[in-house]
């Protein structure tokens, strides 16, 4: 069971206090109208699945109630920070960066 | 091949069973083949083996990265059905099933395929409506299913606690009695001594990393033993497909979650039909070893760990104590995890990528099993025409743009 | 009653508590302190099962947790039965009634015990694949014979009396083992102040030290214990566990720890004091900063002939009956050795005053300290040869000795058969690496010690290893390893290390131990007799040869085709020395060939005691409006919607689900009914950019909506497809009261705050739930007006309060906002009222209702209604593939709103907008008497042949009383332009039913009722 | 104020209900076991309003404390003077607790004192309940119940932490040693009772006045 900490709340709680919501960063464009039918289904169903690092959406539904996200690794379920909606992940696949302890975030 | 029967297994054992022949062979990768199929599950062996033995592609490699069967064929929870409620998916599925039914003859390998018969318990109102929806086009499409009520389900299944007082009281059931479970290694292991017998190539622990293109079309493939030349190429790799599909350069609808299942320590036989109920969320069987086999929701995250959350595994047990009271003092032995890959609608995509000569099979997501020989069979068919099989059209990658999904989540729950 | 195998002194057992208890219908005594095994062999009970399939007698062979053979069926009552309980792990209590698991007539003389010397042959691995499908018509009776053999023990077939309890913990430091070393760290965390848990599956602390037979500063190891328990006692934050196994390493250092509380007092928990019945087992989830893995290490036995004769035994074990149990499990003692350690029974055997035939050492030439004392006290030592074989059936007669070269896997002498009654062997130790490995870290092998040990669990554990699992096997070392481990996890943890002194142990000379797993033979393993590696499952040697050599080269292979490692026991006796076997026939070495993923549990755990107290009343959590209490006394049947319970409908004596709702359902049309709406979904939404917000989740338009008023909305996803509904006042400019589905509110709650939290953080609006703040009494019928006008000072005027607006007044004396709003068509005003005042105000409706024959109705009726009017449920009419345009409500689409909201582009996919899509219609049966079942399809050509195409299928469907024909509603493929054509439905039950497509409103079409 | 609707919406002279009427609490005062482990007493009928608003504007702060005379408090924070309590309940949410009757006039106060910034306040009463648990198994209790940490370390009094509670979801405040609360929802509260009454079972819970 995961440990995850919300950046809200400023501390570790289990994962049955959270509900995933997805991957991250999926942006709703801004102007749908403009978005063919194959753009439009690219939004609403394709989605990143990698063996790594995956940036995820998460709510800490029993808690705060607020979405933040989480960058997590899909293989060893390592999480290595988790941020406020509308900041960036300081780790990404490309960086390459390694977490020294699991479960703990910044 | 070396024939398999009664007579045989006494012949060989005068002799101390030392004369078996290996199910298959171990061979070294040809230069190039007719048709490599990426993937050396339970779907991927069916396809090599439909390819050979349907349209005579017999120049077929296998390239599965660890050891054959070893992916979600090894995990889940055997069960075999075909009461989905769209027509696409419910033909796709009663296909596999008709497979199903001559399977040990076809493969000469007992795949101890028992139709012991599938409730599905209904516990709401809603549940009952969806329930008849879905036994009614079943009917209308020619695949038996039957409606029951609560006193007929107390009668059929001992022990499910059909009191008024649970929490969910059951008030009905549907039932498929030709559905039920097989044994799952054996059916990787028929399909692939059948489809070596054939002249397939079976290439294990060999990882393919890469693709090879030419004018944008797939020529090959690369792998930890170097490249492999291929005019089609089949990926049937589940979980691993959207990795996969990086590497070939294209996105697909899929997450790849984990879904863990558990099994109890062998009793003497107490269930005696596959049990589901999605209200209170957990299905059981029992294994011809003893086992109860006891299945579980998907977890909500993407994973590859083969492990899943532990609340899920407590949830489930909780489940099944509430539908099986009797079982409270039975002890769970081991639990573990597979790798779904799920599709928005639940349904598998089946067909063209776009990339030229590449096809896939893959977002089979918790239904993968029972749909082994089906998906094999109409997966040779398209990769040999190069076209998709009638079966598996509606089942394309466009559908994501066009809006034609097949929604077999199930009915949604009701408001009001 | 006499216990012939029990020493007249030493052990741990308290000869003065006699325990009586039955095995296979025969009275035994034991003592306290007892194992039922130990109270077994005390007896002299030589067989305790029957192998699996082929039916083999099978006695003890371990002491603990990895015990293949003794699992047996405990209870006296049918409701306590247990199946599958391993006599090892089993304290004996006063009155315990045990049974074998198979074997028929009885364990003794088994009949199928002859199927399996005649048939055992024909049943090689994988046999079943081989056979059983000629013809296919038989596989079920087949089958039926397999389930014959299958299982072990058995269920109960009545529910069970007893509790099962979870419980969150959280510490610094879990040390996990109280042996030698989990025993020092426990104390080395404590001292530092960590917040400490030490759990053992054992009845009692101590591990190894309860048998061993070296000393802790020249004094019994016991006294040691008992010193570092009386010292964890002291400090407030250590909570010592006993009988409590550790069974799964979860992800983030989650752990899972099965606490059997009374299962040593017998097969169902005591009553204790106040009458209170206290829960048998406990499960307590962890969360550790970190863990001490001190879990010790199994032996292994050889593999040779005939090694599953009753009377073949860990030498570990026959130690630990000695020493800690006072019971010698047979006279005459053969040791097979291939190492030093095991030579500790030989000296435990003579202590007891018992003869030791002889010692087989692999090895050639050894010389540790206690081999030594061995050849002083006179054992004949035979190096460099094995046990090869062993004669007997129900009991060991006699054993083979004979030189073996281990390099050529040969035997090298004919050897010499010494009659014995007892064979323990000792393959070396294998360190419990499972929950080291549950996270998929891969155990690393090593060949100075033969053996897996933890490998570094990819980083994904934190924990540290002690003692004999990390390999270190000598008493001083394991307790400053343990000491040094426990002091590392609580310094990791944020604590600060305290240095202590630690007992000194006896130095002693060790030798290395010589790699032998499967002793060989004098004939090939195919055609020597069974030697066996897995004693559960019958995994022989042989079949283990016959896997790798049909192609079954992975582990996983051998392990699937052959069972190994399947049983209950999961392999923790035979599973390496069947890799060893596996290896050697491909060639391979053993930490080539690998090992098999290691999986939660490490013993099993019961159903029970993993859903703790979540089953039955607490299975899920059942809520409860305001009015539950009124509906209750008023009869009503109640109708699971999501977690609440709706009132159904309210039957009168006599009537039935029909007769009740077509009384109600006439009561609304004609008079005035009553529904508790309480359950709906309510939203309060306040903030400047309130409208805006509606205006981008809704499908309509809410710009103009003014304050007083209130609209019907529809919601769709991205997709363009409806998920919910609901009515949303205006209660001010800024300020909004949205209504969800009941099942759909907490689902669009936190679907507003999605889109706002990450999409539109800029719109200045917030949302709170107040569904439970206010109930909701909803007045339906042409009489509400008066009804309701009794009991408001709100001015009811039907154009001062219109429909579809709201006011505020008093409702029988307490503050309420009345909207005027109907799902039934009818004049309808819904009465909201702080849910605390919301009874008294029912009861002053119901007496004052009284005159207009006020009739309370439930969700079927309803349904009922709102289907006469062709209104729409959520999740009955719609189930995620269906769009707005779809359910005529084309109306309810804001297809000018500047801001494209959501589910605007995805209806306008090119699938969404097809020709043919499914349409929400009406269908009236041409027999008006003949109702639609539910769900059931629809065709346009009732003579094709299966597969059907089919048209549709019926959303809902009742017998409309106040119409006097039935009503349905349906989705058919283009329905909306088919009216007046025909449909038929192919029933279930044989019956086609003809109905016309008809506009979905039946009742009012024009809306005069609900207007007036 | 025209842009919110502020409402009054307790009557004066009508009692009322709670969530856990229905329990008959009066009647089991007394009854339970001696020494019982869990004391149980219902903080029934409050006046409770949702407050949201931008924690990070001064004004905002500074509106609330001239309103309410209590600082807003940071995460996970729980501050009361006298029969008033404000806690925190999320980055933009707090949970303001007054005595019965005092909601409306409190709303006013707090809407005046904030007037044109964007907030929302909400009138929750009739939506929840307060149950206390005194006694010093109250926290064997908690563990059963809940998998967030309960240790006076980690858990001070003065702390409030929404959570999973069962299979519901309730927030739990510490309120004084060995003194929580339990903040449950309505239509939650039956459930919440049965768990209570079962977790107890083994350390007597006995319900007070």
């Amino acid at each position: 069971m995961l440990n995850i900490f919300c950046p809200h709340c400023g501390e570790l709680r289990s994962e049955e206090e959270f509900s995933p919501a997805g991957q991250a960063h999926i942006a709703r464009p801004l102007n749908p109208e403009a978005c063919s039918d194959e753009e439009w289904g690219e939004y609403l169903f394709f989605r990143d699945s990698p063996r790594g690092l995956r940036h995820e959406l998460w709510l800490h539904a029993s808690g705060c109630r607020k979405y933040f996200n989480a960058t997590r690794h899909t293989v060893s379920y390592e999480i290595l920070e988790t941020y406020k909606i509308g900041e960036q992940p300081a780790f990404t696949e490309a960086a390459g960066k390694k977490s020294a302890a699991q479960g703990v975030s910044a | 091949m070396q024939r398999y029967s009664g007579f045989g297994l006494f012949k060989q054992s005068l002799s101390h069973h030392e004369n078996w022949q290996r199910m298959w062979r171990n061979p070294t990768p040809k230069p190039v083949y007719d048709v490599i199929i990426i993937g050396g599950g339970g779907h991927g062996l069916a396809t090599a083996y439909y390819l050979a033995k349907e349209h005579g592609i017999t120049n077929v490699a296998v390239i599965e990265k660890g050891w054959l069967g070893g992916g979600n064929t090894a995990r889940n929870t055997t069960i075999v059905r075909s009461n989905y409620l769209w027509d696409e998916s419910s033909q796709l599925y009663e296909h596999s099933l008709k497979l199903w039914e001559g399977l040990s003859q076809d493969l000469n390998y007992n795949v101890m395929f028992s139709q012991r018969g599938c409730y599905h318990l209904c516990h709401t109102l809603q549940d009952l409506r969806d329930a008849e929806r879905l036994v009614s086009a079943n009917l209308l499409n020619g695949i038996p299913n039957e409606l029951l009520d609560r006193n007929q389900v107390a009668d059929e299944i001992p022990f499910l606690d059909c009191s008024k007082n649970t929490r969910f009281p059951i008030l009905g059931a549907s039932v498929q009695r030709r559905a039920g479970n097989a044994r799952h290694d054996a059916v990787a292991w028929g399909y692939a001594r059948a489809a070596d017998a054939l002249g397939v190539d079976l290439i294990q622990q060999t990882e393919v990393t890469g693709f090879r293109k030419q004018n944008g079309a797939v020529i090959g493939v690369e792998t930890t033993r170097g490249f492999i030349g291929a005019k089609r190429v089949g990926m049937v790799v589940a979980g691993n497909t959207s990795p996969l599909a990086a590497k070939a350069g294209f996105r697909l609808p899929l997450e790849s979650h984990p879904l863990q299942a558990l099994v109890s320590e062998p009793i003497k036989p107490i269930i005696h039909s596959v049990i589901m109920s999605n209200a209170v969320h957990g299905y059981i069987s029992q294994s011809d070893k003893g086992d109860l086999v006891i299945g579980a929701g998907i977890d909500g995250w993407v994973g590859y760990g083969q492990r899943g959350s532990y609340p899920v595994i407590e949830h489930t047990i909780q489940a099944i104590v509430e539908m099986f009271p009797v079982l409270s003092r039975v002890r769970m032995n081991r639990q573990w995890g597979g790798i779904v890959d799920t599709t928005p609608d639940a349904c598998p995509i089946i067909g063209k990528t776009p990339v030229p000569n590449l096809f896939i099979n893959c977002g089979w997501g918790t239904g993968g099993f029972k749909a082994t020989p089906g998906s094999g069979n109409v997966f040779a068919a398209t990769l040999a025409r190069g076209e998709p099989h009638p079966l598996a059209r509606p089942f394309n990658l466009e559908r994501f743009h066009t809006g034609a999904l097949i929604d077999e989540h199930g009915a949604a729950a009701v408001a009001h | 009653m006499s216990q012939v195998n029990r020493l007249s002194r030493g052990g741990r057992v308290d000869r003065s508590q006699p325990l009586t208890f039955t095995f296979n219908g025969q009275r035994y005594q034991g003592f306290a302190g007892d194992t039922l095994a130990a109270a077994l062999l005390a007896n002299g009970v030589d067989v305790v099962g029957r192998s699996f399939k082929y039916s083999r007698p099978r006695g003890i062979v371990a002491a603990g947790a990895e015990e293949p053979n003794a699992v047996i069926q405990l209870g006296s009552r049918e409701a306590t039965q247990v199946p599958n309980v391993r006599a090892t792990q089993q304290a004996l209590y006063d009155g315990l009634v045990a049974s074998s698991t198979n074997g028929w007539p009885n364990v003794d003389t088994d009949l199928m015990g002859l199927v399996g010397k005649v048939g055992g042959q024909m049943m090689p691995p994988g046999f079943y694949y081989k056979t059983f499908m000629f013809p296919q018509s038989m596989w079920p009776t087949y089958e039926k014979y397999i389930r014959k053999a299958a299982g072990l023990g058995r269920a109960p077939t009545e529910n069970d009396p007893d509790s099962y309890d979870l419980i969150n913990r959280h510490c610094d430091v879990l040390v996990i083992g109280a042996g030698p070393a989990g025993l020092a760290a426990a104390l080395a965390a404590a001292r530092s102040g960590a917040r400490v848990i030490l759990a053992d599956e054992q009845e009692e602390f101590g591990g190894s030290l309860l048998d061993t037979r070296e000393t802790l500063n020249g004094k019994p190891a016991a006294e040691w214990i008992e010193q570092v328990l009386a010292e964890l006692k002291t400090f407030p934050e250590v909570l010592l566990l006993p009988r409590a196994t550790v069974n799964g390493y979860h992800d983030h250092n989650f752990l899972t720890i099965h606490e059997r509380c009374t299962d040593h007092l017998g097969e169902t928990a005591p009553l204790g004091a106040f009458a209170h019945k206290p829960v048998r087992q406990r499960l307590h989830r962890v969360r550790a900063k970190r863990v001490v893995l001190a879990v010790g290490a199994h032996e292994r036995p050889l593999v040779f002939a005939n090694n599953d004769v009753p009377g073949n035994m860990l030498a570990g074990a026959v130690s630990t009956y000695v020493r800690r149990y006072g019971v010698a499990p047979g006279k005459q003692l053969v040791l097979a050795t291939n190492n030093d350690y095991a030579y500790r029974t030989v000296l435990d055997w003579l202590d007891a005053g018992l003869q030791v035939v002889a010692v087989a050492d692999a090895r050639s030439n050894p010389r540790g300290a206690w081999v030594e004392e061995a050849r002083s006290r006179g054992v004949r030592i035979l190096t460099g040869s094995s046990v090869v074989e062993v004669r007997g059936s129900k009991r060991v007669k006699a054993a083979r000795i004979a030189a073996i070269d281990t390099r050529s896997h040969r035997v090298t002498s004919p050897g010499e058969w010494l009659e014995c009654d007892l064979v323990a062997s000792s393959g070396g130790y294998s360190p419990v690496v499972h929950l080291a490995s549950h996270l998929g870290g891969k155990p690393t092998w090593r060949e100075d010690i033969l053996a897996f040990v933890p490998g570094d669990g990819l980083g994904l554990q934190a924990r540290v290893c002690a003692g004999a699992v990390n390999g270190v096997f000598a008493l001083g070392t394991v307790i400053a390893d343990g000491y040094s481990a426990g002091s590392k996890a609580a310094t990791d943890a944020g604590f600060k290390a305290v240095n202590g002194k630690l007992p000194r142990a006896e130095e002693r000379r060790e030798e290395a131990t010589l790699a032998l797993f499967h002793v060989p033979h004098d004939k090939p393993t195919a055609r020597a007799p069974k030697q066996f590696v897995d004693l559960q499952n019958d995994v022989t040697a042989a079949g283990i040869e016959l896997a790798t050599r049909e192609g079954f080269e992975s582990v996983e292979h051998v392990k699937r085709y052959t069972a190994l490692g399947f049983g209950t026991d999961q392999g923790k006796l035979g599973n390496i020395n069947g890799l060893a076997i596996a290896a050697r026939s491909l060639g391979i070495s053993i930490p080539q060939m690998g090992t098999t993923m290691f999986r939660p549990n490490y013993t099993p755990v019961s159903f029970g005691a993993i859903a703790g107290r979540n089953c039955g009343p607490l299975f899920d959590a059942k809520r409860f409006t305001a009015l539950h209490a009124w509906h209750v006394k008023n009869g009503a049947l109640f109708e699971d919607v999501g977690q609440w319970k709706r009132p159904w409908y309210f039957p009168k004596p006599g009537e039935d689900l029909h007769s009740a709702v077509a009384r109600e359902c006439l009561a609304v049309r004609s008079s005035v009914g009553l529904l508790d709406a309480s359950t709906l979904g309510k939203i309060d939404i306040q903030g400047p950019d309130a409208r805006e917000f509606l205006n981008r989740v809704y499908t309509n338009a809410w710009t103009k909506l003014d304050v007083g008023k209130a609209r019907y909305g529809l919601m769709c996803k991205e997709d363009g497809m409806v998920f919910d509904d609901g009515v949303t006042a205006c209660l001010a400019d800024n300020h909004f009261l949205m209504t969800t589905t009941t099942g759909g509110a907490a689902r669009v709650l936190q679907w507003l705050e999605l889109y706002h939290q990450t999409e539109w953080p800029e719109l200045k609006v917030y949302f709170t739930s107040v569904t439970d703040h206010w109930a909701t009494l909803t007045l339906s019928g042409p009489n509400s007006r008066k009804l309701l006008a009794e009991v408001t000072d709100i001015d009811l005027d039907k154009d001062r309060f219109p429909f579809m607006t709201w006011q505020e007044g008093k409702v029988a004396g307490v503050p309420a906002r009345v909207f005027r709003i109907s799902f039934t068509g009818e004049l309808s005003y819904e009465v909201n009222i702080q849910a605390d005042y919301a009874m008294g105000v029912l009861e002053k409706l119901a007496e004052a209702g009284k005159k207009y024959n006020l009739t309370p109705y439930g969700t079927e009726t309803m349904h009922v209604l709102r289907a006469e009017k062709g209104f729409i449920i959520v999740g009955q009419e719609t189930d995620s593939t269906v769009t707005p345009d779809d359910l005529n409500m084309g109306w309810c689409v804001g297809r000018t709103k500047p801001f494209s909201w959501i589910g605007w582009r995805g209806m306008n996919r090119e699938d969404a907008r097809r020709e043919g899509r499914k349409q929400l219609v009406g269908l009236r049966t041409v027999d008006p008497n003949q109702v639609l079942p539910e769900g059931t399809q629809l065709v346009f050509d009732p003579k094709q042949p299966k597969p059907m195409q089919m048209a549709g299928h019926v959303t809902s469907s009742y017998q409309s009383a106040s119409l006097g024909h039935s009503v349905a509603l349906a989705l058919v493929k283009g329905g909306l332009s088919k009216l007046g054509q025909k449909v038929y439905a192919p029933c279930r039950d044989g019956r086609l039913i003809e109905a016309e497509i008809v506009s979905s409103v039946f009742y009012d079409p024009k809306g005069d009722r609900q207007n007036i | 104020m025209t842009a919110i609707n502020v409402y009054n919406q307790r009557p004066a002279d009508i009692a009322g209900q709670s969530p856990l009427h229905h329990a008959g609490f009066e009647q089991l005062i007394g009854k339970g076991r001696p020494n019982a482990g869990v004391r149980l007493r219902e903080r029934k009928l409050l006046g409770h309003l949702t407050l949201r608003g931008d924690a990070k504007d001064p004004a905002f702060c500074g509106g609330v404390h001239q309103a309410l005379g209590l600082e807003l408090p940071v995460a996970l924070g729980l501050v009361a003077k006298g029969e008033t309590s404000l806690q925190w309940m999320g980055p933009d949410e707090w949970l303001l607790i007054v005595p019965r009757g005092e909601e409306y006039a409190t709303e006013l106060r707090l809407r005046e004192a904030l007037a044109g910034q964007h907030i929302q306040v909400v009138n929750v009463s009739g939506g929840q309940t307060i149950l206390e648990l005194k006694g010093d198994k109250v926290r064997d209790m908690l563990m059963k119940s809940t998998s967030y940490d309960v240790h006076p370390d980690n858990f001070p009094v003065g702390k409030a932490v929404g959570t999973v509670f069962a299979k519901s979801q309730l927030v739990i405040r510490h309120t004084a040693e060995n003194t929580w609360e339990l903040l449950v929802r309505r239509s939650f509260a039956d459930y919440i009772w049965l768990w209570l009454q079962d977790a107890c079972a083994e350390y007597g819970l006995a319900i007070e006045a």
